[in-house]
């Protein structure tokens, strides 16, 4: 067998992803995946590909009233892929679409701000709330505009299920959707019409994989160009100049979030000593190969952390006093804590042996328990839950590039069912912080309000924050002016397919 | 034979009836459901959101109403919609992934058949000669070794690091449709999948031919002067067939649930892949709708493996 | 007047026994497990490392004097883990054994023994079971139960005990013609003696081969579970979440140890218990009875 | 005749099979006394067996009824049965078969004592060592496995089994047709004996003539699962009556070289009992039948003191064999 | 009626069985002829070794654990050429079976091919041996089928054995081991399993065919009273020895080993049974059981059940001696018998 010549066509594992849900075309429902999507799919806005500010895509530009309640974007000039005009009409559909619920739309809670949309001409948009929202934009990034010609007949609760989505999608992006083969690969051609320009790729193709050991596999055997990897698989690529690993911060704090319910860990000191029984430098470098930062909050961004915070240093002697102190003995005894977590990949399988070992010379007997997503949900989201299941979790929750997503996972109005406040934190300080952080008009102020989150969170310990991660992808070196960052929740971001290419 | 194959229809109706009610049921006694497999803590969702949605997919009605719903709608042949890909009819998933299923295990068995009947008779002829022994432990070996480690060692042997074969899928992408490619990349999978099977018919094989050797037919055919050959292929062989069509009858019906293992690794999009992934997000009607088609295919399974018994060996009468 | 020599006689299982004795194959198969039962029982006692003893400064270092099997992602020592596994992995096999063989001999004996309609209900049933896709049942059950030693061995038994069922089942209902049971009947035996007295010693050599077979099984199931994030959790070591680790290309590639030996030592064992079964199954051999 | 200890009436057996109903017995009636010993002849398939199983209810009946002693056993409870079953036992024909392989001999026959939840251990061991006595065989023997032993030897535990319950009523399915020639005559000298000792009444099940003419009282003479004939052996032996029986007793070669009799050899075959003959059953076989043997089948009647016959024809003399 | 030189002649054969702990001798020193037209039956209890003396005559004995220690057996071939059996080739004796020599089988189910129409089966020496082609095999099976008289043969070859019942399957082998009008037939106890009435229809089917044939028979049986009626001579065997033979009316009413004339006098005899009954006569048992082959009793094997047995039986194997023109016996008290 000889390799056909796949010159003009990048192949890659892009949509192999924390949390990437396979073969999922539909973006009102995507909770991740965005990466892909928004190659063929193109939101109003997105953010840079450094993850640092939004950048208008098929907004050119927006503008928001002092009073933070409407938003008035000016739509770029494109077209859908079948020629048609993209008009604000479409933008406003789309938005109607993502705030209905019944069409299966996960960022209908987020959108609930939005009191009206309107149209008033082809190339004007102008959304309106009933409150000022920090976090609107980000939510729009994640918004794909939708044609209003090719779905309006389809009634909103069948939406969902509409084969539109896997054999005839259009959108605006730099290329149109051409097939899916079950399970198989989804692939692309290039936009010629693109507003951006002529791509000069002339395909792209995503693969599936069901298994991170075959996208690996693939990838050094040349059959794709691009794949998403674990961390311990790095070291794989480190020395081959064929290929280049591309390094981001995932944004996301791993966390061992104690369960405020449960009376052992009501002792602040008892929080603190896990802090100091763990010696995160370590894991850090020997597991992570170095690729994490300790997180003392739930942010690594400079400008939100203070420098004074507490760096709850490895000491595990400090620890043991601070058990005593809190009289461990009494509390706990000897007996079994389930670590519970739904993180089943091996390097996370090693850092809670190493988590566990630590905890164990300080006293405090854990044992993980890793289930899978679902059951993890089902036991800490159930609004009377069993305490002795999780009295500790391992977990992780992003914190960008909207700083203001952690919120839902430490306010107290978030506790389930309300929201993800799966720890239970009941912490006023904390609560007010967040409150205040979030209803901070003013872009400018926002940082300081956060650096405020961080110091209550690092003090009071709602959480045990471990790290924040770095997240690999690995590329050839033969594809050019490629462009991919390891977004949480899968972008997306200003990636400018367009321009990809690739080496003979 | 056609009251026979009404009756037989009859009872698998009613099996497979059987069959989703154990399932339904199990499938509640798993902790989580479709909407906590949904569920991403970065995004979300309101409890009146996680309510209606509940709600939408009938998980708020008590069990039964859910299941005769589930009934009533299966009964008319829509085994409803995915809940994880909430565009893909089950019906429509679960038959796309049959056939690659089907043409995997296919290849498989037709190698496994091939190999462990010719090495199973050698086995038998020769037996306890050198020939005889080493296929033996070959097979015990190939019996021995957990599926995914083969798999994974065959996937970086043969595919990093020799680079013969493609790492996995099924066809390449984007490239149009040819049998050549389509066979490329299942070779290696279905080469791997072989080896433990033709192990265990070789195995049989042998045990059951070394014991119609023993019958009295045989030395019947000896004392016509049959030359020793066609006493093992004419006489012995078919006989002898009965325990082995039995048990590839039996894995035929379990291998339909599909090679896990395999298919993850070489990431063939077959049955076992989909349950998997069905199972881990709780999709629960792609879950009824595969053990439902599944169940119907092992049902038909054995009706062929009893039939075939029929071609086989005249005294069993199909009916 | 008797046929042999008047010395102690042999009973049934004593011939087997030498039956099995002179199978090459399967004593092999003793020596090649016995040993490593004996290490894996005593490691504790002679070997310095302890299984979950973690160093992150030695670890994914290659075999040496110190470490013989080397150490794994978080600096475990390998021969100590391998030694672990061997326990849990042989414990889990042969608790689920046992469990399977109790379920699938009743199963199987009642439905022989006890009348019409014991059978046709037990049988559907089992039918049920078994048309039950396994990769189904074996998902679904294993989440229901969860990871760790128990849910691991009771979903691996409810997964097995159908085969056993179905065998035992066939052998009795063909006992139950048999004259020497006729006669218990015609005495006057109830059910619990047919199945206690008649149907067990009657089965024992199904069982006994079941029992091998199904270890050797159940050790690679619980391999397989593993794999696929269920059966035993990690930290503890089974030989299968230790193979699991070869998932990661780095480890498959430049780890080979942490994989090769709890591998070897899975094969090795299976191997060994196949040996041993297949020599159990020709000692008991209905036809070698017979002279 | 005083009341007889075992009365078989209107005995019927079928089976369903495929869908069709084969007819295994059908009104099979017949007595036996106390101590009589009575035989049961016919070839195989005709249904021994099955009268034999049934009469002790090992086989359930699909109607008629046996009376046992003035009990009657057909709609019996299972353990007014159960208690019942001491007085009545069974022996095997095939002496491999009839004995656990994975019992001792002690074990084997103690076992319905112990069922009986009769004696002590010790009583039980005792009592199996008298029956072992009894069968002549020598006492260590109830420490070994029946694999140790010879057909004959085996073929008197199976007796001395049936024996330790001190039955009244022996049921013997041809329990020598599968031992060797020079064997056959021990056992069916030690059973005449016992059965003269203890006064046993049996039902002798054979395909051997001889050797029921030898041991039996009376004979039955069955075909297709209907009785043709029953009379007393010497009466049945030197003046056979229906066709089938002078058929069956000419078939049997003699060792006697020089006096070839003449015989008579019955074309075709027993024909299957799901779809039975009309009328008499051995019309098919018979060189005697008529058109009238189609039409009923024919009733047993008596033609000499106890002397019964099945068939319709009187006129055939005794030396008219085609 | 015995031509010149025998079909078969049997000199000294000795036939081992290799079993775990050493060799065991299964038929020793056996002499046996068998003319054209000739049946000679071979009698003896189970396990006497009358069915070894058979297979090795075929060469069927299986190669690893039976094999012909000594002796030769000499065969006299359709075309009138003697082979000795025992050192002819495999390829050779495969000409021979099923060609010269016919084979019938003890249990008639389980000797024919389940899964082959009986027509199929008889056809096969047919094509092996004559080449015929399959339709003309075809024909001479229904014909074959018809001459052991079953009726409606053209239906009967098309159908399996099971279809068939036990008389019309052992009428069906006969049918194949004369497919190719042997000159030997080997009749392995071919009525055993049969019933009485049925086995009359077997022995005057064969001897209806010995008379249109002219084959030599040898008859293995354990039945005395089928031997009467079918044979010409016998030979008695006890322990894989052939312990008397000779003209069957002289054996049977003059026996000359006390094996023998226990076995004739242990049957009780139909009409005389009731005779004995009423005078209370017991049956004439032989006491004791057959030794086993491992544990064989040195001298003359019969002697620890023998009423005639002296200190001298013990000693030695006795000799078959002539104890009559045509009559010997392997006694060495025969004259006192
Ligand atoms: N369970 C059964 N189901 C169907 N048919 C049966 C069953 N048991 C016996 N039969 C049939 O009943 C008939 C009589 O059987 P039985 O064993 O009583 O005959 P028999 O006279 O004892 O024969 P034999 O001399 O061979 O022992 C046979 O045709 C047999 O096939
Ligand atoms: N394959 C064998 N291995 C070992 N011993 C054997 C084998 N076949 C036969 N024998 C022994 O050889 C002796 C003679 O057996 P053979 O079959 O010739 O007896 P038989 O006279 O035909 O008996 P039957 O009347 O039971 O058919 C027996 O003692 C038997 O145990
Ligand atoms: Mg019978
Ligand atoms: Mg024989």
């Amino acid at each position: 067998f000889t390799r056909p010549a796949q010159s003009a066509t990048l192949s890659g594992g892009f949509d192999v992803g924390p949390g990437g849900f396979q073969g999922n075309f539909n973006p009102l429902a995507a909770t991740a995946g965005f990466t892909w999507l928004s190659i063929y799919f193109e939101p109003l806005v997105a953010y840079d590909a450094k993850l640092q500010k939004t950048v208008g895509v098929l907004a050119s530009s927006y503008e928001i009233s002092p009073d933070q309640l409407t938003y008035a974007f000016k739509l770029a000039d494109a077209k859908w892929h079948d020629g048609k005009p993209f008009t604000a009409n479409d933008a406003k559909f789309t938005i109607g679409l993502a705030k209905n619920a019944k069409t299966g739309s996960v960022l209908a809670a987020r959108l609930s701000p939005v009191s009206a949309v309107e149209a008033p001409d082809e190339h004007t948009l102008v959304i309106k709330l009933s409150a000022p929202s920090a976090s609107l934009i980000d939510t729009l990034t994640k918004v794909m505009m939708l044609p209003e010609h090719a779905l309006s007949s389809i009634p909103a609760d069948q939406l969902a299920k509409s084969p539109w989505w896997s054999t005839s999608p259009i959108g605006t992006g730099a290329f149109k959707f051409t097939k899916y083969v079950n399970d198989q690969y989804v692939e692309l051609a290039a936009n010629t019409d693109y507003r951006g320009g002529k791509p000069a790729l002339e395909k792209i193709i995503n693969r599936y994989f069901a298994d991170p050991a075959a996208a690996i596999a693939a990838l050094r055997a040349g059959e794709i160009q691009f794949t998403y990897v674990d961390s311990n698989d790095v070291p794989t690529f480190k020395d081959d100049t064929s290929f280049q690993v591309i390094e981001g911060n995932s944004f996301v704090v791993n966390y061992l979030g104690f369960n405020h319910e449960s009376p052992i860990w009501k002792d602040l000191r008892v929080r603190q000593a896990v802090m100091h029984a763990i010696n995160r430098d370590a894991i850090i470098q020997s597991l992570y190969g170095g690729a994490a930062k300790p997180a003392n909050c739930a942010y690594v961004a400079d400008q939100l952390v203070p420098k004074d915070i507490d760096p709850y240093a490895y000491d595990p002697e400090k620890a043991k006093a601070l058990l005593k102190e809190a009289g461990w003995d009494e509390i706990n005894g000897g007996k079994p804590i389930t670590l519970l977590t739904y993180y089943t990949t091996p390097l996370a399988t090693n850092v809670l042996a190493a988590v566990q070992a630590m905890l164990a010379q300080v006293g405090i007997n854990v044992v993980p328990r890793a289930v899978d997503a679902p059951t993890y949900n089902s036991i800490v989201l159930k609004p009377d839950a069993d305490i002795s299941q999780f009295q500790l979790v391992y977990a992780g929750l992003q914190n960008g590039p909207d700083a203001g997503s952690i919120n839902v996972g430490l306010n107290e109005k978030q506790i389930p069912p309300a929201g993800p406040n799966v720890v239970r934190a009941r912490i006023p300080d904390l609560t007010a912080a967040l409150d205040t952080a979030l209803a901070e008009p003013d872009a400018a102020k926002r940082d300081e309000r956060y650096r405020q989150v961080c110091k209550v969170m690092n003090s009071q310990l709602p959480w045990g924050t471990l790290w924040v991660a770095n997240r690999y992808g690995v590329v050839s070196t033969k594809v050019k002016d490629f462009v991919w960052t390891p977004a949480p929740g899968g972008g997306p971001y200003e990636a400018d397919p367009q321009h990809w290419s690739i080496a003979e | 034979m056609l009251t026979f194959s009404l009756r037989r229809l009859a009872i698998g109706i009613g099996m497979l009836l059987a069959l989703s009610m154990l399932i339904f049921l199990l499938l509640r006694l798993t902790p989580g459901d479709p909407i906590d497999a949904y569920i991403d803590p970065n995004i979300p969702l309101s409890p009146a959101d996680l309510a209606e949605l509940r709600s939408r997919l009938g998980l708020d009605q008590p069990l039964p109403v859910q299941y005769l719903a589930w009934l009533q709608q299966a009964l008319t042949g829509n085994l409803g919609y995915s809940i994880k890909r909430m565009d893909q009819p089950v019906l429509g998933l679960v038959l796309s992934r049959i056939g690659p299923t089907i043409l995997l295990m296919g290849t498989a068995l037709v190698i496994s058949i091939i190999v462990g009947i010719a090495t199973g008779i050698v086995s038998a002829v020769r037996r306890n000669s050198v020939t005889d022994v080493s296929f033996s432990v070959l097979a015990l070996a190939g019996i021995s070794s957990p599926a995914f480690l083969s798999a994974l060692i065959g996937l970086y042997v043969f595919a990093v690091r020799l680079n013969w074969m493609p790492s996995g899928g099924m066809l390449t992408p984007g490239e149009p449709f040819s049998v050549l490619d389509l066979l490329h990349h299942l070779i290696l999978p279905a080469c791997l999948l072989a080896v433990a099977q033709a192990a265990l018919i070789m195995r049989y094989m042998r045990a059951s031919l070394l014991e119609v050797l023993n019958q009295d037919y045989v030395r019947t055919a000896r004392a016509k002067g049959v030359i020793e050959f066609w006493v093992i292929v004419k006489h012995a062989l078919r006989n002898a067939l009965l325990p082995v069509v039995t048990l590839i009858g039996s894995t035929i019906g379990l291998a339909i649930g599909g090679a896990i293992f395999i298919e993850s690794v070489f990431n063939w999009p077959g049955m076992g892949l989909l349950l998997v992934d069905s199972v881990e997000t709780r999709d629960y009607p792609v879950i009824m709708g595969a053990t439902l088609i599944i169940g119907a295919c092992v049902i038909v399974v054995n009706l062929l493996t009893d039939m075939t018994y029929a071609v086989i060996d005249p005294r069993i009468k199909v009916g | 007047m008797l046929a042999r020599t008047p010395t102690r006689s042999p009973g049934p299982l004593a011939r087997a026994l030498d039956r099995f004795l002179i199978n090459r194959a399967a004593v092999f198969g003793v020596c090649l497990a016995l040993p490593v039962l004996a290490m894996i029982l005593s490691y504790p006692l002679w070997w310095t490392f302890k299984p979950n003893d973690i160093d992150l400064l030695a670890m994914n270092s290659g075999p040496s004097s110190k470490h013989v099997f080397g150490t794994d992602g978080v600096g475990r020592d390998v021969f100590a883990r391998v030694m672990e596994g061997g326990r849990i992995s042989l414990l889990v096999a042969v608790a689920s054994t046992l469990l399977s063989a109790i379920i699938g001999f009743l199963f199987g004996a009642v439905s022989a023994l006890a009348g019409r309609w014991a059978d046709a209900v037990g049988m559907r049933f089992v039918d049920l079971v078994m048309t039950l896709p396994p990769v189904i049942f074996l998902l679904v059950l294993a989440s229901i139960a969860g990871t760790g030693i128990w849910p691991t061995v009771l979903v691996i038994s409810l997964l097995s005990w159908p085969l056993l069922a179905r065998m035992v089942r066939a052998r009795l209902l063909e006992l139950r013609e048999r004259d020497f049971v006729i006669a218990a009947r015609g005495m006057g035996a109830g059910l619990p003696h047919l199945l206690f007295r008649h149907g067990l010693p009657n089965s024992i050599d199904i069982l006994v081969v079941y029992a091998t077979l199904q270890i050797a099984n159940a050790i690679l199931l619980e391999a397989g579970l593993s794999f696929l994030g269920l059966g035993i959790a990690p930290p503890a070591a089974s030989w299968g979440n230790m193979l699991n680790a070869a998932r990661s290309t780095a480890v498959l590639e430049q780890y080979p140890w942490q994989w090769l030996f709890p591998g070897g030592a899975l094969i090795l064992a299976v191997l060994a218990i196949n040996f041993i079964g297949d020599g159990l199954r020709d000692a008991f051999d209905p036809r070698a009875e017979l002279n | 005749m005083t009341e007889p200890l075992l009365s078989v009436r209107d005995l019927s057996k079928h089976y369903a099979s495929h869908g069709t109903r084969l007819t295994i017995l059908k009104d099979i009636s017949f007595d036996i006394g106390k101590g009589e010993v009575v035989g049961l002849v016919g070839e195989s398939g005709s249904g021994k067996t099955t009268i034999g199983r049934s009469v002790l209810r090992l086989v359930e009946p699909s109607a008629g009824n046996v009376r046992f002693d003035g009990v009657e056993l057909t709609g019996l409870s299972p353990s007014a049965m159960r208690r019942m079953r001491p007085r009545m036992q069974y022996i095997f024909q095939d002496p491999f078969a009839s004995l656990s392989p994975r019992m001792t001999i002690g074990e084997i026959l103690t076992e319905g004592l112990k069922i009986q939840r009769i004696g002590t251990r010790a009583e039980r061991m005792e009592r199996a060592r008298i029956a072992l006595e009894q069968v002549d065989l020598p006492a260590e023997a109830i420490n070994r496995y029946a694999h140790e032993f010879s057909g004959g030897q085996r073929q008197r535990i199976g007796i001395a089994r049936a024996l330790t319950l001190t039955p009244e009523l022996i049921v013997a399915d041809e329990p020598v047709s599968a031992l060797d020639v020079s064997i056959q005559a021990q056992v069916i000298n030690l059973l005449r004996d016992l059965q003269q000792q203890l006064g046993l009444t049996m039902l002798f099940i054979s395909h051997d003539l001889a050797v029921v003419e030898y041991i039996c009282d009376r004979v039955i003479v069955l075909y297709l699962g209907r009785i043709m004939e029953i009379a007393a052996s010497g009466d049945l032996y030197a003046r056979p009556q229906h066709p089938y029986t002078r058929a069956l007793l000419s078939a049997i070669p003699s060792t006697d070289v020089g006096a070839k009799r003449e015989r008579q050899v019955l074309k075709g075959e027993i024909p299957s009992p799901a779809n039975p003959p009309s009328g008499c059953v051995f019309r098919t076989r018979c060189p005697h039948a008529i058109e009238a043997c189609g039409q009923a089948a024919p009733e047993l009647r008596e033609v000499a003191p106890g002397h019964f016959k099945a068939c319709i024809r009187d006129d055939i003399p005794l030396g008219a064999m085609p | 009626m015995q031509s010149a030189e025998p079909v078969l002649a049997i000199q000294g054969l000795k036939t081992i069985f290799r079993i775990r702990g050493g060799d065991v001798t299964a038929v020793n020193d056996v002499d046996l002829t068998v003319g054209a037209g000739e049946t000679v039956a071979l009698v003896g209890e189970s396990g006497s070794g009358k069915s070894v003396t058979s297979l090795s005559v075929m060469r069927l004995l299986t190669r690893n654990i039976g094999s012909i220690a000594a002796g030769s057996i000499r065969l006299r071939r359709k075309d009138g050429s003697g082979h000795d059996l025992v050192t002819l080739t495999d390829e050779e004796m495969r000409d021979i079976r099923g060609d010269d020599i016919g084979m019938v089988f003890q249990e008639p189910m389980s000797s024919l091919n389940p899964v082959y129409t009986i027509g199929d089966q008889i056809a096969e020496p047919i094509r092996i041996h004559r080449g015929a082609t399959r339709k003309a095999a075809m024909a001479t099976a229904v014909s074959l089928l018809e001459s052991v008289g079953i009726p409606d043969a053209k239906r009967r070859a098309g159908q399996y054995p099971h279809e068939l019942s036990g008389g019309m399957r052992q009428r069906a082998t006969i049918a194949m081991a004369l497919a190719c009008d042997p000159t030997l037939l080997i009749a392995d106890e071919p009525t055993t399993a049969l019933d009485v009435t049925i086995q009359a229809q077997i022995l005057d089917l064969l001897l209806k065919l010995q008379r249109e044939r002219g084959m030599a028979i040898l008859f293995v049986t354990h039945n005395l009273g089928v031997v009467a009626q079918i044979a010409h001579r016998v030979a008695v065997m006890y322990t894989g020895r052939i312990v008397e033979e000779g003209p069957v009316g002289e054996v049977f009413s003059n026996p000359k080993h006390p094996y023998t004339k226990g076995l004739l006098a242990s049957m009780p005899r139909l009409g005389d049974a009731t005779r004995m009954k009423q005078a209370g006569e017991k049956l004439a048992a032989i006491p004791g059981v057959v030794p086993s082959l491992v544990n064989m009793p040195s001298g003359c094997t019969f002697a620890p059940r023998c009423q005639f047995a002296i200190e001298a039986c013990r000693k030695a194997v006795p000799a078959l001696e002539p104890v009559g023109p045509l009559h010997k016996s392997r006694c060495i008290r025969w004259r006192e018998i």
